[in-house]
This record gives C-alpha cells, structure tokens and sequence, in this order.
C-alpha cells in the first residue's frame, strides 16, 4: 500500500484555520490603504494547526536521509550532520541578530567569521577568504568574476576562455558562461587526469584560467597538478579548484600547494552542515595574496582588536549575496572544524578514503572499474558491460538500491564514462554499513543476470514507483492555483 | 572529537583487504612533498566544550537589542511548527531530490511552496527557490534580458534595496547589460517622467520597480508604469515582499512578467543575513526560461500522482554552458520553512499579519512624529517608512547605547544625500512595551 | 516487508563509539580510587553517533504517535499538542535552573507555578492548589492521603473505607490501597451513574471518603452528584473527583460547585501537554479551603511582593516528589492556558463534547452504545452483539483500525460494559477526520459479517502484527544481556 | 489562540445531524445554576504574545549562575542528539504503547533503557521507569517489607538524601512500615555499629544504603553491611547515581536485592526539579513484585521479533486493590531522553564521564581547601563532596551575589547540625574559567 499524502489545499475548508497573529480585531486597519491599491480576495489554504503538522511529517517520511540510512551519492559528500551542529546554530544570540547591526553588536558573529575564514585559509593553503558565496556554484561564480576582473585591471580583456576538462561539474561551464566566458574542454587521459598534450594543444594566450576538481569527478587524484598549474601560469592563467570533492584530502594536501590561485569549497558537503534537502549550503572563495583584493565585500578584518565589515577591498567584484552569506550554515562548520582540531580533519579525509578504496576493491569484480587505481573518497563504475549483456542500466541498478534501503548513488555522471555511478562512502560509515552495502552491489549485480525483468521494476518498496519525468516535463503542472488563473 | 567510527580492528580488516600497509599509501598520487601539512587550528573540542564556545560567541552578541530595523531583514515571529518540521532529519538530512522514488516529502513540499508563492504573487508559475532576494532579482534581469535579445539596458529606480543594486552589478559583470538608474521623485517613488522622456528607449529590455520600495513605499503609479511597459514592450520587474501581498494589489492587476523578492518574512530568523530565500514567479510563457529547480506533478508508473524535479533541459548539468543559470544547490529547506509557515498561518492569518504589520507601523509613526521627527515621504506605506530630524545620526548613536536600534541611517546605505535620514520597521513583534521603552529612551535622549 | 530495527547492542562494535566526553586522558584519575571500591568491566553498546541516529528515527518510525493521525483513545485525551509549548519548555531560563537555587533566584519559575495553581483553582472550583504529584496517579494518591490525614486529625481513625463505582479506573483503587484504605464498590444504575440506592446501602460511618469521575469512565455525566455529595458530606466522608475526564467541563462546571473536596487533574491530557509515550505527565491536585493545610509541601505562596516555596503547612502530608513536581510540564499547561484564555478553554470542551455526540450519532446504528443518552466527550460501545453474531471481538475491531491508520480505542474498560470500545475524539479534530473515521467503523463493522475471517487476522499493514502477550509474561525478557549474567 | 478547528458551517452541520438546537444542549445534565461559570483567568494571547510572556518569566530566572551544586540534581551536558530523538513527535506525542502492533519504537526504545539500566547497575532485571528516585526509593521499600510480611521495620541511615526520606514518610502513611534512622559515624558513613547491636533486629525487613549517599562518599563497609544483611535475612536497598557505576563496584559484587535510583544525570535538564525519573533495578526473582511498566521480548504471529508491555497482571488496570503499585503514567520520554544518552556516550564516553567528574570536583576541592575551607568528611567521593568553614553561610550569600552558587548549605537540608557546612558539586561542565571566577570571587569575599 502506498502511503501517500494529500496536498496542503486538498486539506482546506473555509473557516477552519486555527493559527492568528492578532488577538484584536486588526482589519480594520484596511481603511486606511486607498482602494485602487487593494487587493481582491485571493487563493490559499486553510487548515488547522494539527493538520498541518500531521501533513509535514507524513510529508517527511516519504523522504530518504542521511539520518535514516547510507547515502553514497558520489560528489555530494553526504556525511554525518553532527547534532550539536543545529543547537549551536539556533542559538538566540545568532539566530536573532540583524544584519545591519552596529558592528560593535556584532562581535561574536564576527569573530566567529573571522575565526572561519583563518581556519579555511590554513586547510586550503590560500591567503584570503570570503565566507560570502552560499553555494558550490555561487562560490564557482565568485571566482570566475574574480578572474574575469582580475585581467580586467590588468587590461587583458581577450582573455574570455575557461579551459576545463570534460568530466567537469555542469555547475563548472554554467558559472564559466555566467561570468561571460566561453568554455575550453580538455580531454582526460587513460588515467582518468588531465591530458598534457591535449591540454598543450587547447592553451593559448587567450586563456583566462583552469577549473578543475582534484581529485577529480573520477574521485582520482591529478598527479600532474603540479606541471599542468605551471602551464597555465606561463599564460598568466588562473587556476580555480572546485572543492566539491575536498573530503579527500582534508589535511592531506593544500590546494594552495598544487598551485590553486582560487578555491570554493561546500561546506555542506565536507564540513558536515546538512544538505537541507538542496540547501541552504555555503561556498566560501580562498584566495591567493594577488586576488585577495578581489574578493567580494565585506571581508572580515581585525582593526585595533575589534572584528570590523571590511568594505575597503580596492578591485572587490562588488557581492553575490544581500548581505555576509548564509551565515547560520557558517556557524555549523565553525564548529565541526573547532570540535575535530587537525588530526580530525585529517583522520576523516583518510578513512573517507579508506572505504571507497574498500568498497572499490569488494565490487570490482562484479562491476568494471574504468581506470583502474587507487581512488580518493568517491569511485565511478561502469555499468555498459552489464547493460550490453543483461539490458539492465546504470539507472535499473540505482532503483535496485533504492528498494534495499540505500539512497542511489551519483547516475550518469561524469559524462565520460558511459553508464557511470559513482559512490562515496564518506568517513562516517561503520564498515558493517559498508560490507551490508557490497554485499547488496552484489546480488543486485546477481539479479541482472538471473532476473532482469524484475530489475527493470524496481524500486518496489518506495512510496512511489518510477516516475513518469516525460509527462512532467511535456505537460508541466506546477501550480496547484494554475486551474483557476 | 570526530565522526569516523572505524576501530583499530576494523581498519587492520581493511588495510589487509587492500593489500597496503597503511592508509597514507592510498594517498601516495600527491607530491610527497606536499603531503600532510602542517595545519595551524585549535585543539579538538568535546561536544560540550564545543557548546560552552559558541555560546560564548553567541553570547557576544547584542541579539536582544529592541530592533526597529528592516532594510531587507525582519524581524518576524516564526512559529515553533516551523522549527519543529523543518528540524526533522527527513527534511534537514536529505540530499537535492535526485531520487523521486525516495524524495516525495521534499518534492510535495516544494510543490506546495510554489503553489502557494503563485497564490500570493498572482502569477502562473514560480521556482523552487534562489539563493536570496538580491541574486533572486539579478538572475531575474538576466532572464527577462535574455527576452529581448536586442536590448541591453534594464531600468532600476533609485528608490531600491541598495545592497540588491550591488548584487545585480556582480552578476551581469561580463555580460552585455547596462543598468541605467531611474530617479526618484519627491514623493520616493520613481520619477514616471524619467521614464516617458528616456531617450534610448529602444534599447530597453526590462523595468524594475520595487513594490514596497526600499522606502517602505507602496508605488502608487502602477497604471502609468503598466502603460509604459505596455507600449514599449519592456520586460516588468516587480519586487515584492511578499507578507504585503494579502492585501496590496499585484498580478495579474499589475502586468508583472516577472515577480521577484525575498522570503525571509516566511518564517526565516535574521541570523545575522542568512540563510534567507529568494523566489521568481512568472507567466507561464517564460516558465522555461527561468533558472533553478522546478517541481512538477506527474504519476509513477502504478498511476499514483507523484512529483519530481522537472523541465532540467534548463539546467546546468544537462545544458551545462547553455543552461539558465548555474545555480544547483538552492534554498530548499528554507522553502521548507516558508512552506509550513504559509500553510500554519494560513488564509486568516497571511491577512492579519499584513495588517498587524501596518497598524504597527502607523504607531510607531505616531510616536516618532510625537516626539519631533518628521516623515520624509508621503505615502502609503507598508511596514516600513523613512524619518527625519536634524540630529537623527545622534539620536541614533544613543539609543543603541539603551539597547534600541533605531532603523538604519540611510546615509549608510549608499543614500549620501539623505543625512539625517533613519528607516524604521515595525512587525507584529513590536509590543506595545518595546514602543513605551523607546517613547521613554527618546524623552531621556532629546533633552 | 516489516521494517523492524536490529536492537543497539546488535549494532555495537568494541572500539567504534565516537563520542568524547574528554579530550585529555582523563583515565588516569582511576588510580585515586581504592582497588576494592573499582568495578570490573562492564557491558555497554558502543555505537557511533551517526548509528545511534539511525538507529532511534527508525524506532521512532514505528510509533504511531498524535502528530501522525487521529487517536481516539478513551480517557485519554489525545489532543493536539502546540509546538509552542515545546519552544517554551525548552528555554534556558528554565530547563537550566536548579532546584534549590534560593528562592530570589527562581521568580520566574515561582511565579509560573503561582499563577497556573491560581489558574487551576479558578477552573476547578477549589481554593488551594498543589502542583507536586507527576501524573494522575501520583494525584490520586496525594489526594487520598490527604483524606487520611484529615480524618487522622480528627481523630477518626476507623474511617477506612473509600467507596468508588464498579466503574472505576484501576489506579482509584490502587491509590486507595497505597493510601492504606479499603475500596468499596457502588454499583452504576441504568443511566450509567452511581446507583444512589445502592450507594445508601453501602455508606456508613467508616467511610472516609468518595472517589469518582464526572462525567464517569463511561462518559456520562451523572446530574444526582449534588445528591451523592452530600450523602457523603453527612458522614464526613471527603468527595475526590479523578480529573481525568476533565476535558469535557472545562468552563462549563466547576468540580467545586458539584461538591468536590479534592480534585486532581492530569495536565497531559486536559491541558494539552504531550504524554511522552507514556510520561512524564502532571496531576496537581485541587482541594477546598478545609484541606488546604493538608497539601504536599512545598507550595508556592506570595510574601512581600515576591514568590515563595511555602514549607509551613501545618497538617501536610508531606512530599511525593524530591522537587517541585514535573515543572517542564507545568510550563506547557500554563502556556496552555494562557493562550487559550476563558473562552478557548470553554469552546474547546464543547466542541471535544459535540464531536463525541456526532460519532456516537454517526456509529449508533451499527454498534451498541450500553447507555442511550448524550454523551460527553467519549463514550463506550459495546461489540457484545457482534462478538455473539460473528465471533468479532472488541480487540479484533481495535487491531482493524489500526491498520486503517488510526489508534486504537481504549479496549476492555471500564469493566462493567462487555467488550467496550471507549471512543474519545477530543476538540482538536477536523470534521473531514471524524468522518473519514466513521467510514471507517462502518467498513469494519461490514467486514465483521462479510469476512470474520480477515477481521481476526488483522493489523496487516502495521509494523508487526499481533504479539504473543503470553509467551512474553511466561518466560520474560526483559534484559538484553540477561543471558550473560 | 484555540485549537479547534470547525468552522461555522461545520458546527451547523453537526448539530443539525443531532438534532439539537445548539452546543450547550448536550450539557442538559449538568445543573442549569452551575453551568458556564464565571472564570477569571488572563485575557487569550497569540503565540508569538505566549511566547513573550514566557521568556519573560525564563528570564526571571537566574539560570545561568555558576553552580556548583548537586543534592540530587546535576548540571550534565545533554548531548545535541537526546533533544533531537526525544523531540520526534513519535516518541513525544505517542499514547503509552498499549497497542504494541504500533508502538515498537517507545517499546524497543525502553527494553533497551531496561537492558543498559541492568547493564549498569549489574542487576538481572529492570522496570520501564517510575516517577522520580524519591518515589522510586519509596516504592522499592514497600517492594522490599511486601517480601518480608514479617517485619516492618526499614532501616534508613542519616547520610540519605532528605527529600527521599520525605516522600518514603509520605508513601508509607498508612501501611504498616516503620522507619528506624541509622545514625552516622565520624567519616559520614551509616554506623555499623548501630547496625550490629540493634535490638528489633527480627522485626527489619530492609536495609537502605545510598552509595554515594548524601554527602558525596562512597560506602566502604560494603563486605559488612552484605554480612549483616545476608546474616539477618534483611531485604538490602541500594540508592546509586548511575554515572558512578562505569568506576564503582555494585551488583552482583555488592549483593543488593534492590538497585534503585534517580536517572536524571542521564540526560534530563535539571529543570527546577522535574520531569526527572526514578529507576528499579532487582533481582529476577522479584521481578513479578516489582511496581510499574515492564516491557519485554516476543514475537508477533509471524514470528517477528517484538516487544510489549508485559506482566501486566502486576498492575493497576488488571490487579486493582492488589496491585504492586498505583503507578499508571510514568517517565516514559525521560528513560528514551536515558536511552539515547546510554547509547550515544556508549561504554567509553560513560566511563569518561565518570572520570571527568571524578577528576573535576577534586580539582574543586583543592581550590576551596586552598581557599581555607577544610572537608568536613575523609573518604572517596565521587562528585560531591562536604566542606566547612565557620562563616561558610556568610561566603555562600555573598558568592551568590557574585552569580556563583558554592553548593548548598545542609543546616537548610534537614540537617540542623552542620551548621556552616556547605555540600559542594562539581561535574564535568565545571569548566577552568569557573574555577578561576569562584577563585577570585572567593578572593574577595573572604577579605
Ligand atoms: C563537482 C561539483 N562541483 C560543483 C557543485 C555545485 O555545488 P552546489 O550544489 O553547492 O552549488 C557540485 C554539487 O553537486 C559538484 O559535485
Ligand atoms: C479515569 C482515569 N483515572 C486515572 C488515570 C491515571 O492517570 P495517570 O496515567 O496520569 O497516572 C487515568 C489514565 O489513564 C484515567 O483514565
């Protein structure tokens, strides 16, 4: 039987709202608005405060999470949320501070941002941060406007090409075209990293910088970083590193020291803050010393022993976000980074690496491995063998997963492997988790060759079955209201 | 203390299974040089100790100043079902709704939330949610320029959210649009002559009007603004918030093609900026046009009517540099909150909140007149209005030396000319004992 | 597929617990301690936090719980419980204060309980108030020593009797036992009341004191209660009313003006506060001026202006609690309370007593209702008739409705109706909800002559279905590391 | 503010349907002089007004004094994760689960409560939790002298926390048991001497023993008090904190028959008192005596493991007049709040929890011994501990003063003659920074 749940206006009746914001009789204030700016009567549900609460937790249950079981969502990082990470964050003292508060009512959040952005430039090698984009992609945007303006001043205006490799991010070409550059793909070579020659024959002084992830979308880590950096610096190219997969290396190596110029990093996926469903996240920008003029405002800054709003930086981009970022999201990874010290960090990023290697190593038997080495926190397997001798996609085998408890891993991404999943374990797992996890890869793996029909069926035990993504996009019905207009 | 749960046994286990001798020879791709860093951090912290220092920080604070401010940020009450809801792991814990099978709770919400977002802006369809309202508001000129391919120059009023302004400047920074400030006139409403008489008329792709404007001013113009847009075929650009809507006009009255804002009245705390959540609501035509997650209403394959992430030919890791926009990640847990809070107050309550909020803010008024400040602009407000007094800077400075925020000096929001200037905000929050305080610190402060 | 939940220690692996609650060696400390103090090691789970997570949401998922659905369990009151009331609870002003802080220190706290035992006193009737005793039974026996110590004062020793009626819920007379009374019964009469010529018969000088609900368990009020108490009353005998069923009169009567010496309440289900899957509750108990000297000390009285914990009631019985009683909970009722006001408190016991009247309506074709008259807030029917015709029990008729997705009512009481269903749907209800839950009694009833067979063989669609009660209370196990002992 | 939903319309559908002509008709049997009464209660208040007024009262509180007391109740960390689980509407808005086909997640959740509660305390069998340890120490000694028909005579020393001995005056009036009071020796320990030579020996059913009792100390006399009680045949009654039990020796090397206890360290706030919740621990063969909910293991018709309220036959709703106990309601979110607080610390952070606190208040001793305070008892302690100094009632008012509560003072707890002796606790969240302020607020009080 399939549990589910009536829409909020399905639970209307006129009348029958319980919930009021004014125990006196407040309408009457409505003459006092003239007339030819009122509005008529309007649409919009009535339900008593019991109901709705019985509505959002139905809701909620038809829902997977990280808190009810493994979630190996390649590239997203869905680790533990600490607890104590929402108490400190709804304290009144944060929650219920205005942003435009004089700076010296500030203090604390201040200071707890300062605090931050040091601990981020230390993990990342750089020597400024702004703690303003709220995003992967608004922290990818951040710094492409960062390069964009930074050979602006230095009068280098025909530099509007992006190099990137072809495993790249969709967000990373996105906020490229965004920040008005065009795109230069990259090929990768057979060991999943940038190919040097394909990468000499796309270079030109046209160049404005490299984005790139390392370890990259393969979860493989650029052992030529270091060469392919110089390249682009001959150029006087930027080279941008998208920390979307920063797990792997927390306190293992800097991107600084790789030879990054910039970096975002999600702190919703490697500093623990929830996920929330697609946000809110945080995608602070570090900066090397020649960018730091750069950054959005207001930084943080330390003037005569008081945290100030540093609005003074001379090239700023100006600022992605009305005010300082989603700072209750700061607030959680403050105090994940505060609570694991360095050799926490360091010890997460090892043993996140730890289990993809275990996991890689239990299926590669079963499922092709495309390049075949040591990963870093995430792997991509392929399933165009099993595809080709069963008809059972990369898709099938996600809803199998489904079916048995799991959360689906990371489908056809990176475009570069055909039928790819990718999945990461994170740190957080027990390895009873990750041997329950390969033991069902693999009679999954089994099922496709014994019982492909129901493979194709799956999942079963979902509150929903598979979705008909045709008809939504063909038809789209997205406003309950839109019948009436 | 940490979160990795492996004991010495089980990472022998695994390290033998991998046939290495120790983790670090997993890491043996980075230059051995660079490898285990030094890293300069404090010592790891128990939870408790953990706790003991954000409060400390938290503590610093000055959270429970009486706060007569808005400027973009409110000071709403946000009932405790909107903590509770979206404090559940379910809601909290999950990932982007990738997986419908698996996500219906965040799918119907979200549903939910731009059904009701369509409700109260009176358009035909909206988006899941955008990063804020000022990001809301760019990426929105950057759709509605889209639109009108041969035009580059948008129209923004003086009389707008200045911290939005910025944000605009960021994002269309590369791209080929121009921003061409309209004035104001002495009423603080945009100067409609400004525009009749604008020359360059043809290259102008989208108007922007913010509706109650940064002043507090609802626009009184609206006919003239429909003509004008109208005749030109100029892309509208409303920016609302949206707690107003139950009871001032707006679309499909007001010809917006687009409408925009931020939802932070819907139930997000200040918390000092953020997380805060921005909306874009449109007509129908340009639905495909619009950049974010967008939930759909479809059936599974047993017929059961179910929801899903829909129309993703416009998004970035389908479209990649062809996309709408490159925002992936949105505000999903707030549309969560804005959800539960629209549902719980409801019809009645939507409406009593508008009107709880102007009759606050006529009081406030009242006493600020009582005691010698004068209004700066005639008009019908919202929440929000603009004072003045010869030494209001002053009579700032010291009342947050009693613990009241007087409003922001507009002076220090990029309104140079407007010394002396204060915004002031009343909500539902401001108690008839927060107003006594601040009648009392004011007679203490003008002798 | 049942979802059930491995137990924590199954998920205990030595060495895996994540948790600190010191970062130094804190162990060290053990050498203080003499060796023939030290315990040996011990048992204990040790589970990561992240498991420990899991591990209770899945548990929790298989509650049904108020927030879930409609709870129509008799004498239980399972109304809405506001969310504003955990917010309040919760904060720190409150949660983190002492118990013997001086009393300058806890004005607050002091003040709440003065004024919510002002509060009860008005809706009661009653002219003291003590706000220790926990839970209705905790109530109950304060009360009945309180008549002990009444009668000890005056000397009457030998008034060792409480009368209650047959249909008395089994803590009255366990109370009386604990109280060191011996429990007489009244019978009911044809009305469901207490059979006045009955209780003639058993009333005489050794009685000490009346125990009774009104309206009764039955749901029905008894108008002779004036009568009743002042055949008491001539004895010296004190009346008790069990507030249990207090829901139906808020606002409408007082227990005072029906003649009740004393009266305890139960917050957790009256006023709102959540019952925790079984406490923690609160059951103040109300007496007439007479007894006041009587009451639990501390209570809270007022002297110069300021709050006071009052120690000097000369005939107190004592304590029943180390502190002041559960006062988060009390901080729920008087939020309660005060949102309501006057009119709220009234409203809602009229419409928890008109949605009564319109199931009993609605149902009274197809079940028995024992009693043809109005009800008040719940009622009983009996599926005596139907157990005859078709072998359907009460108990198959309550697991059905829990695989409908509603909580079972209040099955096998009171005692003096065969196979009772006692049907309590309090105030909090949409019309939508009562008659989707009439549909549903219908359907079930239908069921009961269409197909016994099914009927016997439900809840299905629950978690598990029925449990073996007796092999449980053959061979307990109650202790998960038992075996080991 | 209400919660009842009908709306007009509804209401008059249902009385049409009962044919009656409006709501007050159903309350004809209730005396016409009677009905609607006058009430005087507080004007309605909307949430957001509920929630100013509370956190005015909250404020009123001097919460966030430095504490340094115990007396049974502690200032533990309560992990992040106990709010959270506890705070689910499953476990917090559910019934008792007398309907065990859905109520698995409070029944498994208290088997296991009654798992780690034997687990800790060494003993065979558990209760699902009773109101508080005052009334569960009550209850057990009517447990205790129902075993000995015999006797009635309990044997309670000095060192007992006094509220406890309060409410077992209380709970017995009425029943056939006495209370003899052991007195204590010079190191604040039960005199055994007292014990040895007692004359009514044949008429003791029960021993008490609180360990650490009162004072903070550790009995010592164990092997004595087992010899006298197995000698005699008497019932013996521990009183344990259980986060002392990961350190000190208990059953089945110290043979209680009763384990009994307050849990609130377990993560309950202190929260002026309650909800708190008192434990039973016993011996398998009195598991059938024991009072309240008892939750064990069985299967369900297809042979899934589960749970269920179990040996009911013991209790009020079966038993009536003979029940072991009254008890209906009991604490049942506080032993879940237990549970999850057990589960999370695991059997590493419940050690270390003990350490710590062991660790912490000798650390306070050895400030207040260099402050000039002496200790009043030698002996091992646990986190609590006596000490004296002749104007100990002058410093404590005047620490007060300073936010800093040192302990309470025992002439104020019942015990007359230590005057100037305060009972001092530290626990782990005695934090360096409040030593150093009581440090220097001991500096200048003591001037
Ligand atoms: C490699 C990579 N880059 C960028 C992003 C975008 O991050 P966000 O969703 O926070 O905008 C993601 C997120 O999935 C990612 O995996
Ligand atoms: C009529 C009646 N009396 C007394 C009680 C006992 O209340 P509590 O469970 O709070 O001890 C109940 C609870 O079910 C009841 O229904």
């Amino acid at each position: 039987m399939k549990k589910l749940e009536k829409l909020i206006f399905e639970k209307s009746v006129q009348g029958s709202g319980t919930y009021r914001v004014s125990t006196s009789n407040s309408g009457a204030i409505i003459n006092e608005i003239p007339d030819n700016l009122k509005r008529q009567d309007f649409d919009f549900p009535e339900v008593p405060e019991n109901e709705v609460m019985r509505h959002f937790l139905k809701l909620s249950r038809l829902n997977f999470c990280v808190d009810e079981g493994f979630y190996p969502l390649g590239s997203c990082t869905m680790k533990y949320n600490p607890k104590i990470n929402e108490r400190v964050a709804s304290l009144e003292g944060f929650n219920e501070l205005h942003p435009l508060v004089p700076m010296d009512k500030c203090q604390g959040s201040l200071r707890l941002m300062y605090e931050l952005s040091d601990y981020l430039k230390e993990i990342l090698g750089m020597d400024s941060v702004s703690l303003q984009p709220v995003a992967g992609a608004s922290g990818e945007m951040t710094g492409l406007k960062i390069i964009r303006e930074y050979h602006k001043v230095k009068g280098n205006l025909h530099k509007k090409i992006i190099i990137m490799p072809d495993s790249a991010h969709g967000t990373n070409p996105a906020s490229a075209m965004m920040a008005g550059f065009e795109v230069r793909e990259v090929k990768s070579n057979d060991r999943g990293g940038v190919d040097i020659e394909n990468l000499k024959s796309v270079i030109d002084d046209n160049v404005a910088g490299f984005m790139v992830t390392n370890p990259n979308t393969l979860g493989l880590y650029d052992e030529n970083i270091e060469e392919i950096a110089a390249l682009f610096h001959e150029k006087d190219a930027l080279l941008y590193y998208d920390g979307a997969n920063f797990n792997a290396i927390m306190g293992k190596v800097k991107p600084g020291d790789m030879g990054f110029d910039i970096v975002h990093l999600n702190l919703h996926k490697t500093f623990a803050t929830p996920h929330g469903g697609g946000g809110p996240g945080a995608g602070p920008v570090g900066v090397k010393s020649k960018l730091s003029n750069f950054l959005p405002v207001p930084v943080i800054s330390k003037k005569d022993n008081k945290y100030i709003l540093d609005y003074s930086l001379q090239n700023s981009i100006g600022k992605v976000h009305a005010f300082y970022g989603n700072f209750a999201v700061l607030i959680k990874a403050y105090t994940y980074i505060r609570m694991l010290g360095k050799d926490g960090l360091r010890k997460s990023s090892e043993y996140a690496v730890l289990n993809a290697n275990y996991i890689m190593e239990r299926l590669k038997d079963k499922y092709s491995v495309p390049y075949k080495r040591t990963c870093m926190h995430e792997f991509v397997i392929s399933a165009k063998k099993i595809k080709k001798e069963t008809g059972i996609s990369a898709m099938d085998i996600a809803k199998a997963l489904l079916d048995k408890g799991y959360h689906a891993p990371t489908m056809y991404f990176p475009l570069i492997v055909e039928e790819a999943l990718m999945i990461e374990p994170t740190e957080t797992e027990t390895l009873t988790t990750l041997d329950e996890f390969c033991q069902a890869m693999i009679e999954i793996y089994n099922m496709c060759y014994n019982n492909a029909e129901e493979m194709h069926s799956m999942p079963k035990n979902t509150p929903i079955t598979r979705v008909d993504d045709v008809k939504a996009a063909r038809n789209p019905k997205i406003n309950y209201y839109k019948a009436k207009l | 203390m940490g979160f990795y749960p492996h004991s010495a046994d089980d990472v022998r286990k695994m390290v033998e299974k991998l046939r290495i001798n120790n983790v670090d020879e997993l890491f043996s791709s980075i230059n051995k040089k660079k490898l285990n860093p030094e890293i300069n951090l404090p010592e790891p912290l128990t939870e408790n100790e953990a706790f003991e220092e954000l409060k400390k920080l938290a503590n610093m604070n000055f959270s429970d100043m009486i706060c007569f401010t808005g400027a973009g940020s409110y000071d709403h009450y946000v009932p405790a079902i909107v903590d509770e809801i979206s404090g559940r792991s379910e809601f909290y814990t999950a990932y982007t709704p990738y997986q419908a099978e698996v996500s219906q709770g965040t799918l119907q919400t979200i549903y939910e939330f731009q059904s009701m977002i369509c409700a109260l802006t009176g358009m035909e369809v909206s988006n899941a949610s955008m990063y804020d309202g000022a990001s809301a508001l760019a990426e929105s000129i950057i759709v509605a320029m889209n639109q009108k391919k041969k035009s580059n120059i948008v129209l923004i009023p003086e009389n707008i959210n200045p911290d939005y302004v910025k944000v605009i400047y960021t994002y269309i920074a590369g791209l080929d649009i121009n921003v061409v400030r309209v004035p104001i006139n002495k009423n603080g409403l945009l100067d409609i002559n400004f525009l009749k008489n604008y020359q360059n008329i043809g290259q102008v792709g989208a108007l922007v009007v913010q509706n109650p404007n940064f002043f507090g001013l609802m626009e009184t113009q609206i006919d003239e603004i429909i003509k004008f847009k109208q005749e030109n075929s100029i892309m509208l650009i409303g920016v609302v918030n949206p707690i107003t809507l139950p009871v001032f006009k707006t679309a499909p009255d007001i010809d917006y093609d687009i409408l925009t804002g931020e939802a932070q009245p819907l139930g997000m705390y200040r918390s000092f900026g953020g997380p805060y959540i921005g909306f874009i609501a449109t007509k129908e035509k340009y639905l495909r046009k619009l950049p974010g997650r967008i939930v759909g209403m479809t059936d599974d394959t047993e017929g059961n009517r179910c929801f899903v992430l829909t129309l993703q030919a416009r998004e970035q890791h389908i479209r990649r540099d062809k996309a709408t926009s490159n925002i992936c990640s949105n505000q999903a847990l707030c549309a969560t909150r804005a959800a539960v809070f629209m549902s719980v107050l409801g019809k009645q309550g939507m409406k009593e909140l508008a009107f709880v909020n102007i009759q606050k803010a006529r009081e406030l008024m009242e006493i600020l007149l009582k005691k010698g400040f004068e209004l700066k602009y005639n008009g019908t407000f919202f929440n929000e209005f603009v004072v003045y007094c010869k030494n209001a800077a002053d009579i700032h400075e010291k009342l947050l030396k009693k613990g009241i925020m007087l409003g922001i000096k507009l002076e220090d929001s990029s309104f140079l000319n407007m010394k002396d200037c204060l915004l002031i905000c009343a909500t539902e929050k401001s108690s008839l004992k927060n107003f006594e305080k601040l009648e009392k610190a004011l007679d203490e402060v003008t002798i």
